[in-house]
């Protein structure tokens, strides 16, 4: 990949970059900390773009503005932190069952409710897989620099558009806020995927209906196919259905199309892992600390390694199965009471030693407490 | 074919309104007024909320969207402000519009989005059984006003004004071809547009205030309705009980998404690409 | 070779406009940098704090433990923080409000950062570019040229004046204190 | 009157549902309830083309026309 | 001991409110407005949002409850019906109460309870920095709005007549004793009552618009506003550009807790316990 | 227990019937189906009582006015399915965050988005732990008949008033709406517990200051005690802090308080657990089928028990590892895609096989579908 | 003993009404119940099901797979249901609409319910009533007497004289039938 | 003015935040910045007792009184 000139970019910045380099032309939300950054810029930026910017009434009407503007095929995105996330859930479902393609980015700050406006947090890391009622798939992201924060907006666009699902995007306090001095691609040499087109005619069209992948092709409004889009359980024709098969092949069907494809979506990252007697492993900003510790760890000789991962939901069970295969002991750092811990016990827990280093006073965890935490056991 | 069949989907009907329903009768004025603007069914998108009234966006052969209840005109915010080209209709129930969507509905108004919105209102919660909404008259019953309701209802076509909307006005089932006229008459606002549809639900609000059948309804919006031109030229005591129906507000302002293009037109050749 | 700055003070003291301006400028003299901030929800008045960690290697963790450059402009943001500064940092106090200089092993340099801003400039809201005119004045952390390069590109039009003025300032008045 | 200049009723039995809106409404009871209560026409010739039923009937079952036009699956009475 | 002291929670001060920032000049006013009307500071509620403005309930030394963003009169509708006794009043910011919190607002108004309500209007969303709101003027600039605000604003006291509300005013920070007889006379108004309050925020909002100093935006105040009685004699081009200040609408309707037990009497006597 | 006579109630009857016995004085709320009965019943019998019924615009303000309420010292429960608990989580965890008591009845109906209305589900189990953002500790019980429903629903209150939480009680739409003929007991002589009040005075309140068992003392607002109340971390005072020490005090207290008091908030039911080989464990309606499959199994020599949980969070660990110390095999049947199934792999995965068996088609699991999955393993 | 029964018709028929009626009566005669049912989310017009279990032991699984008794108001439910009866089963007719009579084990008793109420009552609201009158006429599943008190029990006042008349209808009609 | 019959202002420096409002807006220039810009009592004797100052600080700082009343931690100027 070409590379243009350095600069100096907050992560709310480089998402907002990523996002308008991933083909988003469309923002609505609400201001809240510490995301606002992101709707500031797309408000300056959309609109030279050919893009439109709204600043909604509430956080339920951005969700609602970027679901109808995706349906009428503009690629869009809305911002927000804990408490405007808790009321888009109603609508994010909405997203999930219609399968319209957006993604939502939650710059976590500590909860629960107004909690700790402007101090970084992992809370809402169950919340991006559980928040919305009913059972349902989800993918959600976590970047650890801002560069791979703009990498990874790009890549939940994409994602939205390939698998035809909201996407989240969990930032946090420390990411969002953070300026690094950084190297963009050239925006030509990204790539881009847009949403599948119906290969039939407007008579032949069944709105619902999967290809092989398990994801239909999606006509925009306006575009000359018809059809008709609901909440409600509905079959390949996109019209309600409460029978029972139709009912549950489209369940199912949602969760396939993300469970068939997990390997693509599942990003991790390993660092000194290979004769790692300690894993340590984490996401987002936690993962700049875990850094630090293996390296520390490692000068005085102590066997640490570190799989972090990028993508939080679906949780990459087995790659941490077989990053852990060699190892006694693993410790999950996270900002929040222990989330991500759980399933990480759930795939590993009788195997070997989990523990969790939970931090929620609204400060970063530091590299000295997860080598003390560490100095525990080796 | 009629010309209600043309823009119905066929194959969808029976619809599921219960016999009587005034829904139908509305939507049949709607599609009147479609008919008569001209618009293809492929530049036309419909949005609706939740409801019995809701459920109108499916029979239509537009492009169509049955969206969260009392969002509809957030979604379809975002489709007129990224799709200008588009005719956006919305539809929605009393409550939708006004209980739950009650801040979309100012907030569309507000900004004099080029949007026309038609409100079912028959007055009360009809998909889940006959709770009160905020328009139901004050005194009826509802299963969640088993005493009568207490809440002043809205004047929605008066808040519809005070928030800034640049058409607004109420017709009825029973006058089903001056609501048509309406309709026809908001769509071709450059705004927002809000039509009231005063409409009959015999099942979960006629019958639970003694109001008879679907046909008994109708003839009591008949009695009760009096034209804005007519209600001008009475005495305030004795429009008292009265439904005023016809285009109480028409009015000039600039539109949010021409309002937009020009903000666009004007950054645009200042600096370039950002 | 890793230097760590904390710029310390209160909300509306403009210190991360400063963290960034100096985070931008070693961006600039081609280094690595990580800069963050933390402040309370007030608008105005509560503690704010900016920081810089500027690198020729990878930067991991973000977050300054011990400075090795430590501004303080206010006693409270003074008191709070000095303990951390390393044992042959440097601290840079602004006397117009630091009035209890704190007893630490570290250098001090005490200059009246807003009192200048407001005599010599007549702005008090320019003391940030007087203060990190004395921070590069007397650390040399980036070059002044780099500096002031940032500074231009990161200032409201029609305010350049003012600002080149009083980066000057301080970094002349922390030259003189060497 | 309609003495010779003829509409025609159609009427989409299968989607009525005995409602009685447009035997309330007609002013010429033109339209009767069958046993089920759906609507059909008993007076074809005392229509005079008012379109009440076809714009109050809630299920798209009636439409009248001043020409011919006949379609599948339509019951038709003309006035004639 | 100043009369505004004798409210204030002494030990939180000073406040975290900007300098110059009008939030606490309109809180003055409404500490005045209470000592005034003699409520003791146990029967008095106040209820926030989430907002600079909505920090002032922690400041006052009553039953103070700070929401969540735009709730605030959803929370104290809890409170107030089922303690009508108590004094409640809810202070909220411009974003607050009519963004976020639009639906409640008409709502509250619509059910004419008996809650006296303040809107903070800065024009701004002050405490996320300065994103316009539905009250920002029109070509403001904001973080938001970068190339100025195209959104028409909310006429609030309209839109609060317009949904319900018995008593409605409008004062600013500059005309500080008015605005505390507002205050004054909305709580005495049995019903729901709006008072907007117009402040400065010399940060968020007018030095994105060059507005100057607190107190030059309070000499702006003064310029721009014009009394009801003076406005009601000038023809309708004099006003524009005016800020209408005083009581604009006043008037009686049945109060809902009142109904409220109004209707537990009708149905208590007649059936017992059910 | 005496008891009065036999009646033949609705669930969604028991639970308005149970939250009036339990002293429930308030109700605010927003219909909808299959939740829609209890506001009904609520509307009816409140005035009576001295009680207020108020239908509110939304959900987010029924769930803000029954908090408003409960400050003000009235007994307040809200009840609402899928779409409308969504809408409802920024304020509950505003009510986590000022300990308000307060119950939010879900009645479960088919998800995601519109989903299913009149169709049950148990799809919700999940958000009713992790729906609002941020770290925090929950209660939530499902009943399985409707007489439980009238018992659970009185523990929930007692629970919310004793805990300071809001509390969730999870139904079902067969739960909900399901008829049986059932024995209420004698109202006097139903265990009402009232949140603990200040034993200091106004002076020296300090609203949230914990006794030993991590619950502070409630004064109600008016009683003339005057303090704050934020959703903001806040210190002992009530008063906003930002301080790391206060802000994880404050979470770690919010958690302790419930997982300290786990023995007493979790409910269970064995039935056939002695010698059982086989081990169901599950809640709600599908417990009914359950029992049936577990008495015919056993009709047909198999050794099949059940364990019940009422309640599903704190999910109980402990009880369903001392359940299936013999078995081999525990199957875990859920009206979703297996959401507490989840937590029964993290308690007893790695020891003995533990499968689901989900339906999400909007019908209730039957016997012979557990039967059949049963016959699979024994 | 366990009997199932389901109604099962469309929605405004009435039949979730009459489910609960019939669960009362058995609650009455002392009897274990649970009543349940399954609709569409129209208000009228759609499928429409209850289903009542009465048992003399405690009730499990509270949904009918295989109902002794079932009525079928539509030909739609019928021909969706009856594969579902019991090989001895009774499966209870309207025929007004039900006009193909399925082939079944079970043992059929067709009335025209709905023509009757309408004809013989003036009311087509109360087929249901008749339609009751006539399971319990024909399956005696509980006794005429406890059948009308729940009856009483449960309908709005002022149409007490009708709804009885529509049940006697209905029984009488069924006894004839036998 | 305000020749004998005596105002007292008390000013609580320690909440000023030097906004300048109260500068701005006595008529009388009783009150001027100190050298951060919070509010002192210059012309005492000036002060005319309007209350401008202290209806508009923003910050509770200034109180002013006809009579006595001097309170701990409040700076006093009085015009006698
Ligand atoms: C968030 C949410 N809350 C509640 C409901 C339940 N619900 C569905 S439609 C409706 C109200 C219907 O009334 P109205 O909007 O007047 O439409 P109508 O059915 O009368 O046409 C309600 C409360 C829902 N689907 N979603
Ligand atoms: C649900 C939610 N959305 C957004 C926010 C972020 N937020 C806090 S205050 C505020 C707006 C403040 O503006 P206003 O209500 O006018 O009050 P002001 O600060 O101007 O007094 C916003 C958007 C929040 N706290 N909660
Ligand atoms: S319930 Fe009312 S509104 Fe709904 S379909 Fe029936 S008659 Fe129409
Ligand atoms: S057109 Fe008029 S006259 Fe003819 S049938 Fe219809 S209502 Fe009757
Ligand atoms: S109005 Fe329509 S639905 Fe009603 S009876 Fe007449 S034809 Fe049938
Ligand atoms: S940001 Fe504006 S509203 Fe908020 S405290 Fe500062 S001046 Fe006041
Ligand atoms: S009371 Fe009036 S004259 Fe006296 S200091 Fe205050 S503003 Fe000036
Ligand atoms: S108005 Fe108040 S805060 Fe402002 S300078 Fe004067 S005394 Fe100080
Ligand atoms: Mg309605
Ligand atoms: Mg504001």
């Amino acid at each position: 990949m070409k590379t243009v000139k350095r600069k100096l970019l907050q992560g709310n910045e480089a998402c907002a970059e990523g996002a308008l380099a991933a083909g988003v032309r469309f923002f609505a939300g609400y201001p809240i900390t510490p995301s606002t950054e992101i709707a500031e810029i797309m408000a300056a930026k959309l609109p030279r773009l050919g893009g439109r910017f709204l600043q909604m009434e509430d956080e339920i009407a951005g969700m609602a503005a970027i679901i109808g503007a995706s349906l009428a095929g503009t690629k869009s995105l809305t911002a927000t932190s804990g408490p405007g996330f808790s009321l888009k859930q109603e609508n994010f479902g909405y997203a999930i069952m219609t399968e319209t393609p957006c993604v939502v980015v939650d710059v976590q700050r500590g909860g629960p409710s107004t909690g700790l406006p402007t101090s970084p947090s992992q809370g809402d890391v169950m919340q991006a897989r559980w928040g919305t009622h009913g059972s349902h798939p989800v993918i959600a992201l976590s970047p650890a620099s801002v560069r791979e924060t703009f990498d990874l907006t790009v890549k939940a666009v994409n994602f939205s558009e390939k698998f035809r699902l909201p996407v989240v995007l969990l930032l946090d306090e420390v990411i969002g806020h953070m300026r690094e001095a950084i190297e963009l691609p050239d925006y030509d040499e990204i790539e881009i995927i847009d949403r599948k087109k119906p290969q039939v005619p407007p008579e032949e069209y069944l709105p619902y209906k999967a290809d092989e992948d398990g994801v239909p092709p999606m006509a925009n409004f306006g575009d000359g196919y018809r059809f008709h889009v609901t909440g409600l359980t509905h079959d390949e024709t996109g019209f309600p259905s409460n029978k029972p098969d139709v009912s549950a092949q489209l369940i199912k069907r949602l969760n396939d199309k993300i469970e068939k494809h997990k390997d693509e979506i599942i990003i991790t990252e390993g660092y000194q892992l290979e004769d790692a007697e300690v894993v340590i492993f984490c996401y987002g900003c936690v993962a700049r600390s875990a850094k630090r510790a293996v390296k520390e760890a490692r000068e005085s000789g102590k066997k640490v390694g570190l799989l972090r991962t990028a993508t939080i939901w679906p949780f990459p069970a087995q790659v941490l199965q077989k990053s852990v295969k060699d190892a006694k002991y693993v410790l999950v750092p996270e900002m929040n009471e222990g989330q991500l811990l759980e399933e990480v016990e759930r795939a590993i827990g009788c195997k070997l030693k989990v523990e969790g280093l939970n931090k929620i006073n609204g400060e970063l965890i530091t590299p000295s407490e997860i080598l003390e935490k560490i100095g525990e056991v080796i | 074919m009629s010309v209600v069949e043309k823009y119905l989907r066929v194959n969808k009907m029976p619809h599921i309104w219960c016999p009587g329903c005034g829904n139908g009768i509305v939507l049949g004025a709607f599609i009147r007024a479609i008919d008569k603007l001209g618009y293809s069914k492929e530049e036309t998108v419909v949005v609706s909320g939740i409801g019995c009234s809701s459920r109108a966006s499916g029979y239509l052969d537009f492009n169509t969207l049955h969206t969260t209840h009392g969002r509809a005109l957030a979604f379809a915010t975002g489709i007129k402000v990224t799709r200008p080209e588009l005719k956006v209709f919305v539809i929605m129930g009393d409550g939708d519009a006004t209980a739950i969507g009650g801040n979309h509905f100012i907030h569309a108004a507000r900004r004099n989005i080029d949007i026309t919105a038609i409100v079912f209102n028959n007055s009360i919660y009809g998909m889940t059984g006959g709770q009160y909404s905020p328009l139901t008259p004050p005194g009826s019953k509802a299963t969640t006003a088993p005493y009568g309701t207490l809440e002043k209802p809205f004047n929605i076509p008066e808040l519809a004004k005070a928030a800034g909307a640049t058409y607004v006005a109420r017709g009825t089932s029973y006058h089903a071809k001056m609501l048509s006229d309406l309709i026809y008459k908001g769509a071709q606002n450059k705004g927002f547009s809000m039509i009231e549809a005063i409409t009959q639900c015999p099942i979960s609000f006629g019958r639970r205030n003694k109001m008879g059948s679907g046909a008994d309804m109708l003839k009591w919006q008949k009695d009760i309705s009096i034209t804005v031109k007519a209600a001008g030229k009475l005495p305030p005591e004795k429009l008292e009980g009265k439904l005023i129906i016809g285009e109480i507000y028409n009015s000039e302002a600039p539109e949010f998404t021409e309002q937009y293009a020009e903000l666009v037109e004007r950054i645009s050749p200042k600096r370039g690409e950002g | 070779m890793q230097k760590e700055i904390r710029l310390s003070g209160s909300g509306g003291q403009g210190l991360i406009l400063a963290g960034i301006i100096l985070a931008a400028a070693a961006m600039k003299a081609g280094k690595n940098v990580v800069q963050t901030q933390s402040y309370g929800p007030e608008a105005r008045g509560g503690a704010s704090k900016a920081e810089v960690i500027i690198s020729s290697e990878e930067i991991d963790y973000p977050k300054v433990v011990n400075p090795d450059i430590m501004l303080a402009m206010t006693q409270e943001a003074c008191d709070k923080y000095v303990g951390d500064l390393k044992e042959n940092g440097i601290l840079i106090l602004d006397s117009t409000y630091v009035k209890n200089v704190p007893n630490t092993k570290a250098k001090i340099c005490s200059l009246p950062i807003t009192q200048l801003a407001k005599n010599e400039v007549g702005k008090i809201i320019v003391a940030n570019m007087v203060a990190l005119g004395a921070l590069i004045g007397h650390t040399e952390v980036v070059s002044f040229e780099k500096l002031e390069e940032a500074v231009m590109e990161r200032i409201p039009m029609g305010t350049e004046k003012i600002n080149k003025k009083a980066l000057y300032l301080g970094y002349e008045a922390a030259r003189k204190e060497l | 009157m309609s003495e010779d200049k003829k509409t025609q009723i159609f009427i989409k039995k299968e989607w009525c549902k005995s409602c009685g809106i447009c035997f309330a409404f007609c002013p010429k009871e033109v339209l009767q309830p069958d046993e089920l209560g759906k609507a059909v026409v008993v007076h074809p010739d005392k229509c005079i083309g008012c379109k009440i039923c076809e714009l109050h009937c809630p299920d798209f079952v009636i439409t009248v026309e001043k020409e011919e036009n006949n379609e599948n699956g339509q019951e038709k009475a003309s006035s004639r």
